[in-house]
């Protein structure tokens, strides 16, 4: 017969290679002891495994076990994951934030009006970004849903308020277009 | 012959990974030093079990028929005797090539043996599967300029009006289109006189179902039309009927 | 700045979530220690993991860390019933394993002139068992590809680097190889 320590490392390695919960009758079955003394077993590991200094604990979850890390270590664990850098803004992008940031509360349907083409990915891009948000939604047909700037938009361009948008003129448009070829 | 077959069934008829494995086997078999093969035994050997495989109606790759080739090209070399050689050039052992990759080859099969036997330990082991672990978004501080936003929200609604104009000047030109042309309605009365037909105003031109601007040319085309001397046109009561007749002779 | 217990308790919790082996440098840039810090924290964790009673213990794999079971609790953790019996290889792929390993990268034309014999289906068992793979391709006329061991060969056959092969003697071998022409 295993000494309670051999147990404990079998019941461990036993843990480890599930992933999923072991239920109880297994485990006991396994370690060939009765359920009763096994869940005794189990009740003092899990105490153990909460108090010592150790990565994981055991969860007891549907009358199973299941080893997983203990919570106060995720932003350890995070750092396994793959490092993906945001991409700075397409021009897509920033002429849908022009137009939201010049005419905001704003729906979908104003922005493509002016641009002539889908937004959506743009949109999206921008509200992943926290630029702009949703606020709320248009009294028109459909209800459609309002964007509008975000703090964090202030922030990155330096403003201390909407009011602090460069200044557009009227005719600055107007001398662009004349400029243009038209066809 | 029957001591051939007799050597031939002694050995096992396995399914030899190639002909060196079988050659290693016959090494092993014999009890025989690698590096002093003794080339006319282990050639008719070898030969017999190419025998035997043939009898037994097995296929042969072509692999052994060149070792086998090989082999009794190095049988030959040794049974005749050894050349006159200059000082320079030393007498090479014409095994010496065939021995030289048997060993190389021996190395890797014992390795190979002590991956088998790595591979039954570790067996033994096991591993949990990887969690997911999602990715970990650094957003990069944006490199932008209030200048930047204010020029490009310029150019997004001048592109705008452009596009916006652009369609009122289709538009334009359609309507330009429509317009009804003096000169297309003088063609028109000219056509018909030049038919020799007289005809009422009011059956070509009638504001029940042509534009009063239409209408309005069309008279003006009559006038022209007369002026130009092409027909006679006549009202013989004020308000009344106009008739445009055909001036033949001109 | 963590005591030394808690950094052991992270690691733990890292290694149990990857899975699959932690490499050295991410695992130092995880716990914030340089290189050889985390080096002598790793081996010193390994031999403990080894002599306590306990049921996994850290491999070393590739220049990175991995926990896996102890092989003395293999009976037990069959009776989990979840553990796949992978078929064995043939002969002539353990060959083919044996001349990749100690040639790597190589051409599947060294391996044949050093096997006698074509090796194109116990090449593919290999790949497909993730046991060697493509690893670009030879400067040689007709660029052909070479073959290298995979992470999973050092795992399954309990290497832990390359360089841990046993050593074997080849010097005389390979110079009357380098002389043979390779048709």
């Amino acid at each position: 017969m295993e000494s309670i320590k051999e147990i404990e490392a079998i019941i461990e390695a036993v843990l480890f290679t599930a992933g999923d919960p072991v239920p109880l009758e297994k485990l006991s079955d396994i370690i060939g002891h009765d359920k009763k003394t096994t869940k005794n077993i189990m009740t003092d590991l899990i105490f153990r495994y909460k108090n010592a200094s150790r990565g994981i604990m055991i969860r007891e979850i549907n009358k199973g076990y299941q080893f997983c890390t203990k919570p106060e270590y995720n932003d350890y664990i995070a750092k396994l994951g793959q490092v993906r850098k945001k991409q700075g803004l397409t021009s897509a992008a920033y002429e849908v934030l022009a137009i939201v940031a010049y005419n905001q509360p704003v729906t979908k349907a104003y922005i493509e009006k002016i641009r002539g083409v889908n937004s959506d990915s743009a949109l999206s891009t921008l509200i992943d970004r926290n630029l702009i948000k949703e606020a709320g939604r248009d009294d028109g047909p459909g209800r459609p849903k309002l964007y509008e700037t975000t703090e964090e938009f202030l922030r990155v361009f330096g403003f201390a308020s909407i009011q602090d948008l460069p200044v557009i003129q009227l005719n600055e448009i107007q001398e662009v277009m004349e400029n243009m070829p038209l066809d | 012959m029957s001591s051939a077959l007799t050597n031939a069934y002694t050995i096992k008829l396995d399914n030899f990974e190639g002909p060196f494995d079988l050659l290693f086997y016959l090494v092993e078999k014999n009890k025989i030093d690698i590096y002093d093969i003794p080339i006319a035994e282990i050639t008719d050997q070898y030969m017999d079990y190419l025998d035997a495989m043939q009898k037994l109606d097995l296929e042969i790759a072509s692999e052994f028929l060149v070792m086998a080739a090989t082999l009794l090209h190095i049988k030959s070399r040794m049974l005749l005797p050894a050349k006159e050689t200059t000082d320079e050039e030393e007498e090479i052992d014409p095994r010496e090539e065939l021995i030289l990759r048997l060993v190389e080859y021996k190395k890797y099969k014992d390795f190979s043996e002590y991956l088998k036997e790595q591979e039954k330990d570790w067996v033994l082991v096991h591993y949990k599967l990887p969690e997911i672990i999602p990715d970990l978004v650094i957003a990069e501080e944006l490199d932008v300029s209030a200048e930047v936003l204010r020029s490009c929200y310029i150019r997004v609604m001048s592109q705008y009006k452009g596009r916006m104009n652009d369609v009122s000047k289709k538009m334009k030109r359609i309507l330009d289109r429509e317009k009804v042309s003096l000169k297309a309605k003088i063609r028109e009365i000219l056509d018909i006189v030049g038919r020799g037909i007289k005809i009422c105003f009011s059956k070509l031109y009638n504001t029940a179902y042509k534009s009063r601007l239409e209408v309005a040319t069309g008279f003006l085309a009559v006038l022209e039309v007369a002026k130009l001397g092409r027909a006679r046109v006549e009202q013989p009561k004020a308000f009344g009927e106009i008739y445009i007749t055909p001036r033949k002779d001109r």
